[in-house]
């Protein structure tokens, strides 16, 4: 609570750079635009200015700034035009009734959100039970792991269209399957070491006392690893929720995604509609915060009744 | 010295394969436990008496000379559960309460849920923590919790209860304290303890029989079978009798004992 | 009904009117057929999908088609809607490019993809090398958009003229102050959106009987396209799941789009199809395809399916 | 179908010869650690191969391992062209970059409890983004050519590498920060003598997040427009004109050059951390 | 005691403020400590021990009454390098050798390279660690690794040496052994030792002032001067002197303590 002003001081500070780094940013194509309606500019010809710097130009050309803070296809957008385009994307839409209408920020949140949620269930499963076949599996362990850092060091996004292909070829069409398989895939990971380390937390006394009980390889898995393993497992599932959603939008981009956020980057570029790809990775960002949060608000609920001290 | 034989070790050797080489952690160990003894392992770091528990428990495998348990195997009298263990660090679970953590071992057994909870009410009275069952282990002292570690122990009925350095991290005030109550505790049960402390005071305080080690190779090189009475108040650490056994296990140690 | 899978070759606009005109006024039902259009992107290879047995047929480019056939997948041309290409280079006249002549020693955006083949072959033809320096031209792999030459990455960028070039008249430089090679003025024109099916499985009657329905009730749709312009965007927009297309944007692209449609019955012309390998074959150093492909294209399906 | 079966057989060998070696004395050995993870990988490719072959998979969707083989070592020009690009250029470049802006911020950050508490949750945050959006941005920024890749690599390491950093200058436990306030020690000694050495685990931790972001970061950049060079301008491009397996022998540049700088980060961290107990196992 | 006054505490006090509310960890706490003296603080858990000894360290600042050391205040001694201060865990920096450890002051404060070496291997004899100097902290058990960190304090010559449970963590033989070597010690360079144990036997043993105290709010209870001489062989402890002041010492703390 007490980091919520130093957190606000430091967010306004960076909206104001933001602001002030639009005049800059901006300038050239609003210097060609004021060229154009016939402003005199110094120097003229867009070309020539190109061997000039921003800040020269700027200096020069004063009354002409301004026109860097209303571009239709802005290089660095104002924080309002982007507020005003996530709005008309997203509130407005609510308020005419068409939330869930393809224009709507919420649509492709959904679709997003809905491929995260299979990557992410898909992902944490695979990543639980790598977890649990290493601990209790030392072939799994010395055969799989290396493998597991070095799935990392593949771009998965070559994959992804040869996913969709092959998904294709055994019978799954859509680009959902695809989508969800590629967000598993970075999601799996870090739930996997994660829950490795979580499983293998309990001390050594600790399995020496179920022995003494003559507990057997169930008891001690439920009685003892897995619930020693939980403050592990939410910390993997904050990253892991991260991940796939990454992962789903990295999904979007090369696939030819036509729905989803990583879609309306693709096309806001394809388009020329800056703004479109900025409220999209802002509706990203906030997904994100959603479902870090969530599973936050989980924690804290599970882990004090749970006995765990946070 | 009339009860029966308990634990009886014949040669019993034990021997670590490490990176550096062979460590022997015990070396022609012979020793007799019998019922209702109360055992103090007594020696410098490293000298074999937590390898000594262990084998006992059968958590580890000698690699030399015989043991035997009740009669049978470490391994046979541990299937039947003759063992309470109560480790160094008291060991509670943290995501289960008090209770929770004494009831683990009567739901690894099978005990039915009623008599779970007698069992776990009997022995929380027993260390004195009657009212504690619904606290989480952080929620408690480091006294109060090594005393549910060793509710735990009792919860159910094993007969040798192996307790590795229980007190070694609380102040010595509570640790008088506790060496009352396990005092009484014993006289109430008559199990047969083996209980390992770094203490002079401690063991000779606690027991009937002070084994004392030596370490490189782990030996037993002394073993005094103590003059004092049952009942014991905390003044006869003052008598010259406690004194006396007191120096005894000092000079076993002293002779035994090396520096790096 | 009969199952068809269409995979595009880029995403839903108008480029691809037809398909949907048919789809929404029902022609293709009228044919007993169940079609699923699949959009495209920029990722994804039509042919890639065809293989993969993800689609009966696609559209997709001719010289894209042909090299995928010389990497031994056996596409054939069924069908060749769109009668002319409307590829072409646009360059900005600040940059200094007035001719094909000042092009040596500038930067210009191509896509890739399979789309790279005709301008490869062109400037083979032109005699400047692709590797940049003083008398080649330096290439770039465009994106998506036409940024490089409003910002001045590039010269030139790739454009259609139903699509790109009016972005680059959107956001701002006028037609005045721009250079245009159409690949058609240029000679180096290649068939585009062509329909293109799989030999083994055409040689299925019953699959080549779908195939003939297909393209009768494709070419309905492309031909009432033509003469509803308006009402075709609209379809086509219904369509879009992105819900980044505008009205304005596709209803000019239909009229785009219909100019390059008019002089096409569907059928394939001989003449264009040698020209357009004619072109590939064309490269001195490293053509496209190495031999002239047999078998590329039948006249089997619109024979059946227009007479 | 003989080949997928024969190769199953191969598999199962491999396996049981692992659980032998896993369960064998040498289990420990540094040659038996190498061994079986290599056996493991090799039986996949072996099963890839027979998957490929048994099935008559067609090469424009899989090819097999021996064919991916066989055009990686005949286009090895065009593969060292490209690890240059991509690697070399944008992916160390704004690695290191990256990796130094971020250390340095977090130094700065760490003087100011305010800023500490402002920025930190915030770097947590943004952390978790999905930071490869900004591609198309950058690439309208900084050009077709490395920077603009460099400039992602630069935006996806620098949050992970910051958050652990300013973490770890904070790990140093009371005891030890009492210690040199009784030496009356001032900051810059504190820094250097304390907190940056006991950061270390922490940055290293970073850092190796950071590696595989990097090329990850340096690829899909290259989607958005590059020269025509490069991994991702190969790959992207690739698919399209159907050569698989030259893409395939991207990925498998991508994955060698990915393994090998996530090794050289590790093996540089157990140098330096060596005194850390995880080290020490 | 002609000596001078080293430390002079008047009235000191220390709440803390937590989210439970204050914690009185200190209360009106009187006491002189002259030079030359050794001070052992015992009590309870809780009772202070720690925060008093951090608070003459300018590791806390008081919140009431006032403090002196050397006559200035200790923000000011500290400045000063007064204080040389071991910890109960060694605390040694894992990252740096026993060498490196040790010197880790003496680069702080300026010494010249050779004078480092000089000093290293000068408190390395001191504390029988020579040949250790290029070792890791953790390649040395526990009682060597609380050795290193005395002879770390002991390297910069500060007058004031304070020790927090330095011994808690070994066992008693070790603890004897390290007892007697900090007489010796002790005898050698008449420094001013304040040192907090929780075993009697060792504040009677090593000490010639015994500061008892007790918590809620902590406060000392009583200070002994002990009538044991300066020379002290290990039997002194089964001298009835010896017993009476650890009689007094216990009862001392027995009035203090309470059980949760
Ligand atoms: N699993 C093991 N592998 C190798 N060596 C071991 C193992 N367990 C114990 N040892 C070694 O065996 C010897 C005896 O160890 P043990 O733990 O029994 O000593 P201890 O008397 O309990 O010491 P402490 O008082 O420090 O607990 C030591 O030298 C120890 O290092
Ligand atoms: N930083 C702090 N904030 C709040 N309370 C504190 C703090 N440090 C110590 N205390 C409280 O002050 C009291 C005295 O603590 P102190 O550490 O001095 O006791 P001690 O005598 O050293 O005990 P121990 O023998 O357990 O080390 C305790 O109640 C403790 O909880
Ligand atoms: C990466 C990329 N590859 C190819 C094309 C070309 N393309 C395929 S269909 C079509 C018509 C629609 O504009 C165009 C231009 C592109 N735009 N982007
Ligand atoms: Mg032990
Ligand atoms: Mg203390």
């Amino acid at each position: 609570m007490r980091s919520v002003f130093p957190v606000l001081t430091v967010l306004a500070v960076i909206v104001g750079l933001w602001w002030a780094a639009v005049a800059p940013m901006n300038i050239r194509p609003a210097l060609d635009i004021a060229e154009r309606s016939g402003v005199a500019v110094v120097p003229e010809g867009s070309v020539t200015r190109r061997d000039v710097s921003v800040w020269r130009l700027m200096l020069d050309n004063r009354e002409s700034i301004a026109i860097g803070y209303q571009l239709d296809r802005p290089r660095l957008p104002t924080p309002s035009q982007v507020g005003e385009e996530f709005w008309k994307t997203t509130g407005e839409m609510v308020a005419k009734g068409r939330a869930f209408s393809k224009r709507s920020l919420l649509y492709h949140s959904w679709i997003t959100l809905r491929s995260t949620f299979w990557g992410f269930l898909l992902g944490t499963t695979f990543g639980i039970l790598g977890a649990v076949a290493i601990v209790y599996s030392r072939v799994t362990d010395m055969s799989l792991m290396p493998w597991a850092i070095v799935s990392q060091t593949i771009p998965i996004v070559a994959l992804a269209p040869m996913i969709i292909v092959l998904s294709n070829q055994v019978g799954i069409d859509g680009r959902g399957v695809p989508k969800a398989i590629i967000s598993a895939y970075l999601c799996y990971f870090p739930v996997l070491v994660s829950m490795v380390k979580g499983l293998r937390s309990p001390t050594a006394s600790e399995l020496d006392l179920l022995k003494t009980y003559n507990a057997s390889g169930g008891q001690s898995f439920w009685k003892l690893r897995l619930p020693a393993s939980v403050p592990y497992l939410f910390a993997a599932l904050k990253v892991g929720v991260a991940a796939a959603l990454v992962g789903t939008i990295v999904g979007e981009l090369p696939t030819g995604a036509i729905s989803g956020l990583g879609a309306r980057i693709l096309i806001g570029d394809q388009f020329g509609t800056p703004l479109a790809i900025w409220s999209a990775l802002f509706a990203a960002a906030i997904l994100a915060g959603i479902l870090v949060t969530l599973i936050d608000l989980i924690q804290r609920a599970v882990l004090p009744r749970m006995g765990f001290r946070t | 010295m009339t009860s029966s034989l308990k634990i009886s070790a014949n040669d019993l050797s034990l021997t670590f394969q490490t990176n550096d080489g062979p460590v022997h952690a015990l070396s022609d160990v012979n020793l007799d436990i019998h019922e209702g003894d109360f055992v103090s392992f007594i020696g410098p770091s490293g000298c074999g008496k937590t390898t000594f528990l262990r084998v006992i428990a059968d958590l580890e495998q000698p690699t030399g000379g015989s043991i035997t348990v009740n009669g049978v195997s470490p391994q046979e009298a541990r299937l039947a559960r003759a063992y309470g263990y109560v480790f160094q660090a008291a060991g509670l679970y943290p995501w289960r309460n008090i209770g929770g953590n004494i009831k683990l071992p009567l739901e690894i057994m099978g005990f039915s849920k009623s008599e779970q909870q007698q069992r776990v009410t009997r022995v929380l009275e027993m260390v004195d923590l009657a009212g504690f069952e619904n606290k989480f282990p952080w929620q408690l002292s480091g006294g109060m919790q090594q005393r549910a570690s060793i509710a735990r122990a009792l919860a159910f009925d094993a007969d040798i209860l192996l307790m590795d350095e229980p007190f070694g991290a609380l102040d010595e005030i509570v640790r008088d304290h506790l060496n009352e109550q396990l005092l009484e505790l014993w006289a109430k049960t008559n199990k047969t303890i083996g209980f390992v402390t770094h203490s002079i005071p401690e063991a000779v305080f606690l027991s009937t029989k002070i084994v004392v080690m030596s370490p490189r190779p782990g030996r037993v090189t002394d073993v005094i079978d103590s003059p004092l009475p049952k009942g014991r108040p905390l003044e006869i650490r003052d008598t010259p009798e406690f004194l006396e056994v007191a120096q005894r296990v000092r000079e076993g140690l002293r002779a035994g004992h090396s520096y790096d | 009904a009969d199952d068809v899978t269409l995979q595009l070759k880029w995403v839903t606009q108008a480029q691809f009117a037809g398909y949907y005109v048919a789809l929404e006024n029902g022609f293709y039902e009228e044919e007993d057929l169940n079609v699923t259009i699949l959009p495209g992107g920029p990722d994804i290879a039509p042919t890639q999908v065809l293989a993969g047995g993800g689609a009966d047929v696609t559209v997709e480019w001719m010289p894209a088609a042909l090299a995928a056939r010389e990497k031994g997948l056996p596409m054939v041309n069924i069908a060749q809607p769109f009668k002319s290409s409307g590829m072409m280079l646009t360059c900005r006249k600040d940059a200094g490019v007035e001719s094909t002549d000042d092009l040596a020693g500038k930067t210009l955006g191509v896509w890739f993809f399979g789309n790279e083949f005709p301008f490869l072959s062109w400037m083979s033809q032109l005699g400047l090398s692709t590797d940049g320096g003083e008398d080649g031209v330096e290439v770039l792999k465009q994106g998506f958009n036409v940024d490089p030459i409003l910002n001045g990455q590039a010269a030139c960028v790739s454009t259609m003229t139903y699509n790109e070039y009016w972005q680059v008249i959107d956001a701002g430089l006028t037609p005045e102050e721009l250079t245009t090679f159409k690949y058609e003025d240029q000679g180096v024109a290649t068939l585009e959106d062509g329909l293109y099916a799989l030999e083994e499985n055409l040689a299925d009657p019953a699959f080549e009987d779908k195939m003939v329905r297909f393209v009768r009730a494709s070419m309905r749709g492309w031909k009432w396209a033509e003469e509803n312009p308006d009402d075709a965007a609209l379809i086509v927009l219904d369509y879009d799941e992105t819900g980044a297309q505008t009205e304005g944007h596709q209803t000019r692209m239909m009229g785009e789009i219909a100019k390059l449609t008019a002089g096409s019955n569907g059928a394939l012309d001989p003449a264009d199809y040698e020209r357009t390998v004619a072109s590939l074959l064309a490269g001195d150093s490293d053509p496209v395809i190495t031999s002239a492909p047999e078998g590329a294209w039948t006249h089997a399906i619109t024979d059946a399916a227009l007479n | 179908m003989s080949w997928f079966i024969a190769s199953l057989v191969f598999w199962i060998c491999a396996w049981l010869l692992n659980i032998r070696l896993a369960s064998s004395k040498a289990s420990d050995t540094l040659a038996v650690r190498i061994i079986v993870p290599l056996l493991f990988g090799i039986s996949i490719l072996v099963l890839w191969e027979g998957l490929v072959r048994g099935f008559e998979v067609s090469q424009v969707i899989l090819p097999a391992p021996s064919q991916i083989g066989a055009t990686f070592a005949g286009s090895l020009e065009t593969l060292w062209v490209d690890f240059q690009q991509t690697v070399l250029k944008g992916a160390l470049r704004g690695f290191a970059i990256g990796a130094a802006a971020a250390f340095f911020t977090a130094i700065l950050i760490d003087r100011s409890s305010f800023l500490t508490r402002g920025l930190l949750p915030i770097g947590n945050f943004v952390a978790a983004l999905p930071i490869v959006g900004i591609a198309p941005i950058l690439v309208n920024w900084f050009g077709f050519d490395w920077q603009s890749k460099a400039a992602v690599v630069v935006v996806m390491v620098f949050f992970p590498i910051l958050v652990n950093t300013v973490q770890g200058l904070r790990e140093a436990d009371t005891m030890q920060r009492d210690l040199m306030r009784t030496y009356a020690a001032g900051y810059t000694q504190t820094l250097l003598k304390l907190r940056l050495p006991a950061a270390m685990p922490f940055i290293f931790n970073g850092l190796k997040i950071a590696t595989t972001l990097a090329l990850i970061g340096a690829i899909v950049a290259e989607y958005f427009g590059s020269p025509i060079r490069g991994m991702g301008f190969r790959i992207s491009t690739g698919v399209g004109s159907l050569s698989i397996d030259l893409v395939w022998a991207e990925i498998a540049v991508a994955a060698l050059a990915g393994s090998a700088f996530y090794g050289i980060v590790a093996f540089i961290e157990k140098r330096v951390t060596f005194w850390h107990p995880s080290q020490r196992g």
